[in-house]
């Protein structure tokens, strides 16, 4: 096993880059890259199931918006009380992403895409018709940023909270390099291979891909917390069907099963929707078109063609 | 009492126009494994087209045909140019969503965002008496039709060579191709006259529900929920789920209106639960 | 010897899909150490047999013991955790990983450690060792990079094998392991077959006759779902009613 | 292949420069730190004199005199809309959108000297999307004022953000009681109307002209629907009338059947429906021999606006709305606006229109006021509090105390007149407040009407 420098120095480049964006952007970019660094946590959270299971969540956003719920009642409704509602809505994304998973993971096929839709469907009519809870369809408005006073941390300045997002978007990619190159991560790749196979060699392939489910759905609800936060607010819209094909875009556009693909994905389809809509009113159709083109021309996503090239360093 | 039979019709009616709408949906996955998530956008399109028809010629009956058929190529084209070559369930997924959203603003382009409604066919416009109570003639029209949808389609399944070659084709592609069935444009067929139903859904429905941009996504979750309690590839299930949605519903917003969505939500989630493949699903 | 610590024994399976009987009362034990070959035309229910055995398909009625433990019901993961092992007839590969990853995941799965999510996959280096001792066991050594889909055919269905005896398997099943082989490479996995240690039980489906009758102690016909003889090579031969299924075929 | 490299590269090639014209040259002003203590709390008690002019609110009002003598800069003043262009709501936006534009084309794309550049962002009617967009057009846009917004969640939602960014926040439809009550805010104006006004002016006429004793009220399920119920639901009950029956449909949904079919015998129902839920509503009504009985039908002035009457048919005639304008009204402005409108876009003006129209003539007002130096915000609240605009399509108008309209409200009834069906006023109800017959103190101690849903039927 060969090992090349140039990895690292990229990596730490793009890490310097991010880190001095803030000061070059006015506000307004800074709150995108925010944003695509939720995307990013969020598609890579997805990209553990497709890409490295075979596991196709048409229901992802569930444990996204779940949690965003939860961080945003408790801090609405209770106490702004950070660890706790962090460690609360961590908890309850995982707990949707548990339950689903006993029920999907019995599928495969059609009948997995229909579950996981279905699932989060369910959970996206409890936040549209709960409204003593959830507020319905306008959502909870003005939920106020963790306040990390005790480590001296306001995070209500866009500019700390970029910080803070960055943060714990480079601790999840860490989190996930370990678990890809891990031979946890191995097996789910032979899972998605060949089932069959694997059940014969002498894995649990259920008990895999359900602690899989598990895993991305928990960082699927740190995505989530962070969107909640970041916005202020959370509304149905979060645990829709919608959300959810957003994000599995994100990753097929960037490339299934790759490091950067998801994140590439996330950074391309969020900058798109936020300013392709401020020069035309017909964003969506232009939206509609590029799901069309990426499917027709570009299936393997736009790091597909590099794929071969990348396997170098990054475990696939 | 006469509660009850009052609504018992309006769920009945309700039903048979999500029969409608769904059974295309629960052949092209059941039939031909395709995840069509543009099923919504089919409904509207036809809606849209036949009150285009029914304002240039004010004949009810052109509505119905013309949006079907227009629609019908549509989905025709779709299978043919696009879906066809997307063996990739994820792939149809992305696909379909991308033209619920071309489909949905080329429309709002094109019949702009207010809502409309298709005016009746002039014989079923007023109220009938039933009993004690009142009730729009127009509504046991659509009943009427689906009935005569339902029976035509569980012919054209039972008792024609089509329904043969499709039912062949389902059990062994291969096998079915191999005695000179053309596969590939059976299957285009059957997408095809599963958009135009959803199309003469569109229209029917247009003369009672109203028609708005953002309608292709409500009515696409009514019609997966039908398709998942019924089971995918079931017309039998399509159309017991569609009655059982529709009187669910019903009762559910006449009586726990506080509840809606949780009345059809619930036993979808029980059956997913139970019986993954829905209630008449092959395993 | 008592069949209660027999490698397998099967007992009285039956196996029905919807109305279609695919198997009907099957008993079949395996001494430790014996060669067993199952042949029998195409719909005999050998390949459903397999599936019984290692646990992808559930009895309707009957039971299995592997090394005395009753297995019957219990999932794939643990009949191969009792040193169960096989290969199938489609070749059931993971065609986008190398051939090295290939057996490392064969390898590992004998280990406790395929759960650990916090340490790199290559830290783990004995698995490394064994898997790279296999590959230059079996002739695979140079082919170490080659993602598997761009192997050659021979090569695929000699991997199939390799990846089940990295399972240090006990008893080891083999369907159809010269299926679709050129002659030359027949050869060369009837060669590797036979080197096999005596300690592994091998119960193969062959369609190759010379195979199985030169690799086989003794030899099970299936036909239509049921055994219609079991014996010696010699003594399958010499079989009328075999004869007769395989009309014409030179046994 | 090349194929496909082809439309990656176009792909990239066009984000990326989508990318870089963004910025532009005008830095948008970084909230460093926003100030998290908006002065919420001031309007309350500014309310205790309610007839007096107003008085200075914004905590930094005293140094607004001298400023308007500084030049105004001879910048374009950028306004962003914020509107709803897909989905449901997409044709009540578009009319809210065109009728800002309509004004400012009236006046060359100049108010008080200076040149005018509007941003339009569509909300999608998505709370979360509509803060996103307001985000946008202060940061990146650096617009001086937002208006317009269709749906309260909306307003509600991107609110508090504008105000905290001490920009003008005028709504010029949203209508939830609270925006201007609970929630008011020294920034935030609006000049449509709050829901619960329509239903009030509803009752008094109806119990006061009619007779009417007994009444069923049936609301689409969500604020607008319960505050518009509610209005009338108070009023009718506070002067002695009964409600014997509350019926809340969920909002979108299309099929009233379930609902039609259950409504009890009374003298009148008074309904909240919208869009699409209003245009299948009203034909329902007579299918299910509800109108025939005869229980007449009052609502909203949405159920029958002009973008849905002509096609509910001859079941609309005779059905009767109170709120703070009709498409019909005889006055020269809005026949003026009527006729302009139809000009410029070919299409009829609607409820949604008067609103984002006059809100172009209150900024004017406001901004000849301070010299056209917008960016003195405080100075510019000030004058926007004391326009008054005694001849606007719908009458006389001003803001109250808490920056809600005051303005005439009119019961109307859908007539053909003239060979077409349109919404005629037949009764006017006079500089009408938001608190209507009450005093603010009063009203703000009695329950929210949003909180009253279900508790009418005694």
């Amino acid at each position: 096993m060969r090992r090349s420098f140039l990895p690292i120095i990229l990596v730490i480049a793009g890490l310097a880059i991010l880190a001095i964006l803030p000061k070059v952007l006015t506000s307004y970019y800074v709150g995108l890259l925010v944003t695509v660094l939720i995307f990013g946590i969020f598609a890579l959270s997805l990209d553990l199931l497709l890409g490295h299971c075979g596991l196709p969540s048409l229901g992802h956003a569930a444990s996204f918006g779940t949690a965003a719920y939860v961080a945003g009642f408790l801090s609405l409704k209770i106490a702004n009380n950070a660890p706790v509602n962090f460690a609360a809505a961590l908890f309850a994304g995982g707990a949707v992403a548990a339950i689903f998973g006993l029920l999907a993971l019995r599928t495969r096929g059609i009948y997995f895409l229909m579950i996981t839709l279905a699932l989060s469907q369910v959970l996206w009519g409890l936040a549209f018709k709960w409204k003593s809870a959830t507020g319905g369809d306008d959502g909870m408005p003005g939920i106020p940023r963790p306040n990390l006073s005790m480590l001296g941390l306001d995070l209500t300045p866009v500019n700390s909270y970029y910080y803070f997002t960055l943060a714990l978007f480079v601790l999840v990619c860490i989190l996930m390099y370990i678990l890809i190159r891990s031979p946890f991560g191995h097996s789910l790749r032979g899972i998605r291979e060949s089932e069959s196979r694997m059940l014969a060699l002498g894995y649990n392939v259920w008990a895999h891909q359900y602690v899989a489910f598990i895993i991305a759905g928990l960082f699927a609800a740190l995505a989530g917390i962070l969107y909640v936060y970041y916005n202020n607010m959370v509304s149905p819209k979060d645990l829709h069907l919608i959300t959810s094909a957003k994000v599995l875009l994100m990753v097929i556009l960037g490339g299934t099963g790759t490091f950067l693909g998801p994140i590439l994905g996330a950074t391309l389809i969020v900058l798109l929707e936020n300013i392709v809509s401020g020069f035309t009113e017909r964003w969506l159709l232009i939206l509609g078109i590029i799901y069309v083109l990426v499917i027709m021309l570009a299936p393997k996503g736009l790091l597909g063609p590099l794929r071969g090239r990348l396997r170098r360093w990054i475990p696939m | 009492m006469n509660f009850w039979i009052l609504q018992s019709l309006n769920g009945l009616s309700y039903g048979m126009l999500l029969f409608l709408l769904a059974a295309g949906l629960s052949l092209s996955f059941g039939l031909m494994n395709i995840v069509n998530l543009a099923h919504g956008s089919y409904f509207l399109v036809g809606a849209y087209v036949g009150l285009t028809v029914m304002e240039r010629t004010g004949n009810f009956m052109a509505a119905v045909v013309v949006g079907a058929i227009s629609v019908g190529i549509l989905g025709l084209l779709m299978q043919r140019l696009l879906l066809r070559r997307l063996t990739d369930h994820l792939a149809q997924v992305l696909l379909t969503i991308g033209f619920l959203f071309i489909l949905g603003d080329l429309s709002l382009v094109i019949w702009g965002g207010v809502p409309q409604i298709i005016p009746k066919p002039p014989l079923f416009e007023g109220p009938i008496r039933i009993m004690e109570s009142v009730f729009p003639s127009y509504r046991l029209l659509v009943i009427g039709v689906g009935i005569v949808v339902a029976i035509f389609l569980w012919w054209l399944q039972d008792r024609t060579a089509m329904g043969a070659n499709v039912r062949a084709a389902v059990d062994d592609e291969e096998m079915a191709g191999s005695t000179g069935i053309n596969v590939a444009l059976l299957m285009t067929v059957v997408f095809g006259l599963g958009a135009a139903m959803a199309a003469l859904g569109g229209v029917v429905g247009g003369a009672f529900l109203t028609i708005f941009p953002g309608q292709d996504m409500d009515v696409l979750l009514l019609a997966l929920v039908v398709v998942i309690i019924g089971g995918l590839g079931s017309l039998k299930g399509a159309f017991v789920a569609a009655l059982l949605v529709g009187l669910l519903d019903n009762f559910g917003k006449a009586l726990f209106p506080e509840l809606a969505l949780f009345t059809i939500f619930a036993p979808m989630a029980i059956i997913l639960a139970i019986r993954p493949t829905g209630l008449f699903g092959r395993a | 010897m008592d069949s209660n610590v027999a490698p397998l024994h099967v007992e009285n399976v039956s196996k029905n899909f919807g109305g279609l009987q695919a198997l009907l009362g099957v008993n079949l034990t395996l001494q430790e150490g014996e060669r067993r070959a199952i042949i029998g035309p195409n719909g005999a229910g050998k390949t459903t047999f397999f599936h019984l055995i290692s646990g992808v398909l559930t009895p309707s009625s009957g039971h299995i013991h592997l090394f005395g433990q009753e297995v019957t019901s219990k999932p794939p993961y643990r009949r191969a955790a009792l040193g169960l092992a096989r290969t199938f007839q489609i070749n059931n590969l993971f065609p986008n990983l190398s051939v090295l990853d290939n057996i490392v995941l064969s390898v590992q799965a004998l280990e406790k450690t395929k759960f650990s999510m916090f340490k790199p996959m290559t830290s783990y280096r004995h698995v490394y060792l064994r898997a790279e001792e296999l590959m230059e066991q079996w002739g695979l050594a140079d082919k170490g990079n080659t993602t598997v889909r761009n192997l050659s055919y021979g090569d695929q269905r000699e991997l199939e094998v390799v990846m089940a005896l990295a399972q240090e398997p006990k008893l080891l099943l083999l369907d159809e392991p010269t299926g679709g082989l050129s002659p030359a490479e027949t050869a060369t996995v009837t060669a590797m077959l036979s080197q096999l240690p005596r300690h592994i039980t091998v119960l193969l489906i062959e369609h190759d006759m010379d195979v199985a009758f030169t690799m086989a102690d003794r030899v099970t016909v299936f036909y239509m779902g049921e055994v219609l003889a079991e014996g010696t090579p010699q003594e399958v031969r010499e079989n009328p009613k075999v004869q007769e299924i395989y009309l014409g075929s030179p046994i | 292949m090349d194929k496909r490299i082809g439309v990656i590269g176009s792909i990239v090639l066009m984000i990326a420069l989508l990318v870089s014209c963004g910025p532009g040259a005008t830095p948008a002003p970084t909230p460093t730190k926003a100030p998290v203590a908006a002065p919420t709390a001031a309007p309350k008690a500014a309310e205790a004199t309610p007839t007096a002019a107003p008085a200075a609110k914004p905590t930094t009002a005293p140094a607004s005199q001298p400023t308007p003598a500084a030049k105004a800069p001879t910048t374009p003043i950028k306004i962003g809309i914020l509107t709803t262009l897909t989905g449901v709501f997409a044709a009540p936006g578009a009319d809210l959108r065109d009728g800002f534009l309509l004004y400012l084309a009236e006046k060359g794309n100049k108010l008080a000297g200076r040149e005018v550049q509007v941003i339009v962002e569509d909300d999608e009617v998505k709370p979360d999307v509509g803060l996103t967009k307001a985000k946008k057009l202060v940061e990146r846009d650096g617009v001086n004022l937002v208006l317009g917004v269709i749906s309260s969640g909306v307003a509600l939602s991107a609110g508090p953000y504008l105000a905290q960014n001490k920009k003008v926040f005028l709504i010029t439809n949203a209508g939830a009681d609270d925006l201007t009550q609970k929630a008011a805010n020294p920034y935030i104006f609006r000049n449509s109307f709050a829901n619960s006004t329509g239903g009030m002016v509803a009752a008094d006429w109806g119990y006061k002209q009619k007779g009417w004793r007994t009444a069923v009220i049936l609301g689409s399920d969500y604020a607008a629907g319960w505050e518009w119920t509610g209005g009338f639901a108070r009023v009718f009950t506070d002067l002695g009338g009964k409600i014997i029956q509350e019926l809340y449909p969920p909002l979108g949904n299309p099929d009233p059947a379930p609902f039609v079919s259950q409504l009890q015998k009374a003298d009148v129902t008074y309904v909240f429906q919208a869009g699409a839920d209003a245009l299948s509503f009203v034909p329902a009504y007579a299918q299910y021999g509800v109108k025939a009985r005869p229980q007449p039908l009052i609502g909203n002035y949405g159920i029958t606006d002009l973008s849905i009457l002509p096609k509910q048919g001859e079941a609309a005639l005779g059905v009767l709305q109170g709120g703070p304008f009709a498409e019909g009204l005889d006055t020269p402005a809005n026949k003026a606006l009527t006729k302009a409108f139809k000009d410029k876009y070919n299409r009829d003006a609607t409820i949604f229109t008067e609103p984002a129209y006059t809100a172009g003539r209150m900024i004017e007002k406001a901004l000849e006021a301070v010299k056209g130096n917008i960016e003195d915000t405080d100075a510019f609240v000030k004058a926007l509090e004391t326009v008054e605009i005694p001849d606007a399509p719908r009458g006389a108008v001003k803001f109250d105390k808490l920056h809600n309209i005051v303005s005439p409200f009119y019961v109307s009834e859908v007539q053909r007149v003239g060979g077409q069906v349109n919404n005629m006023a037949i009764a006017t109800y006079p500089n009408t407040t938001q608190f209507f017959k009450w005093t603010p103190e009063e009203w703000l101690k009695m329950t929210p009407l949003s909180e009253m849903k279900g508790k009418w039927v005694k």
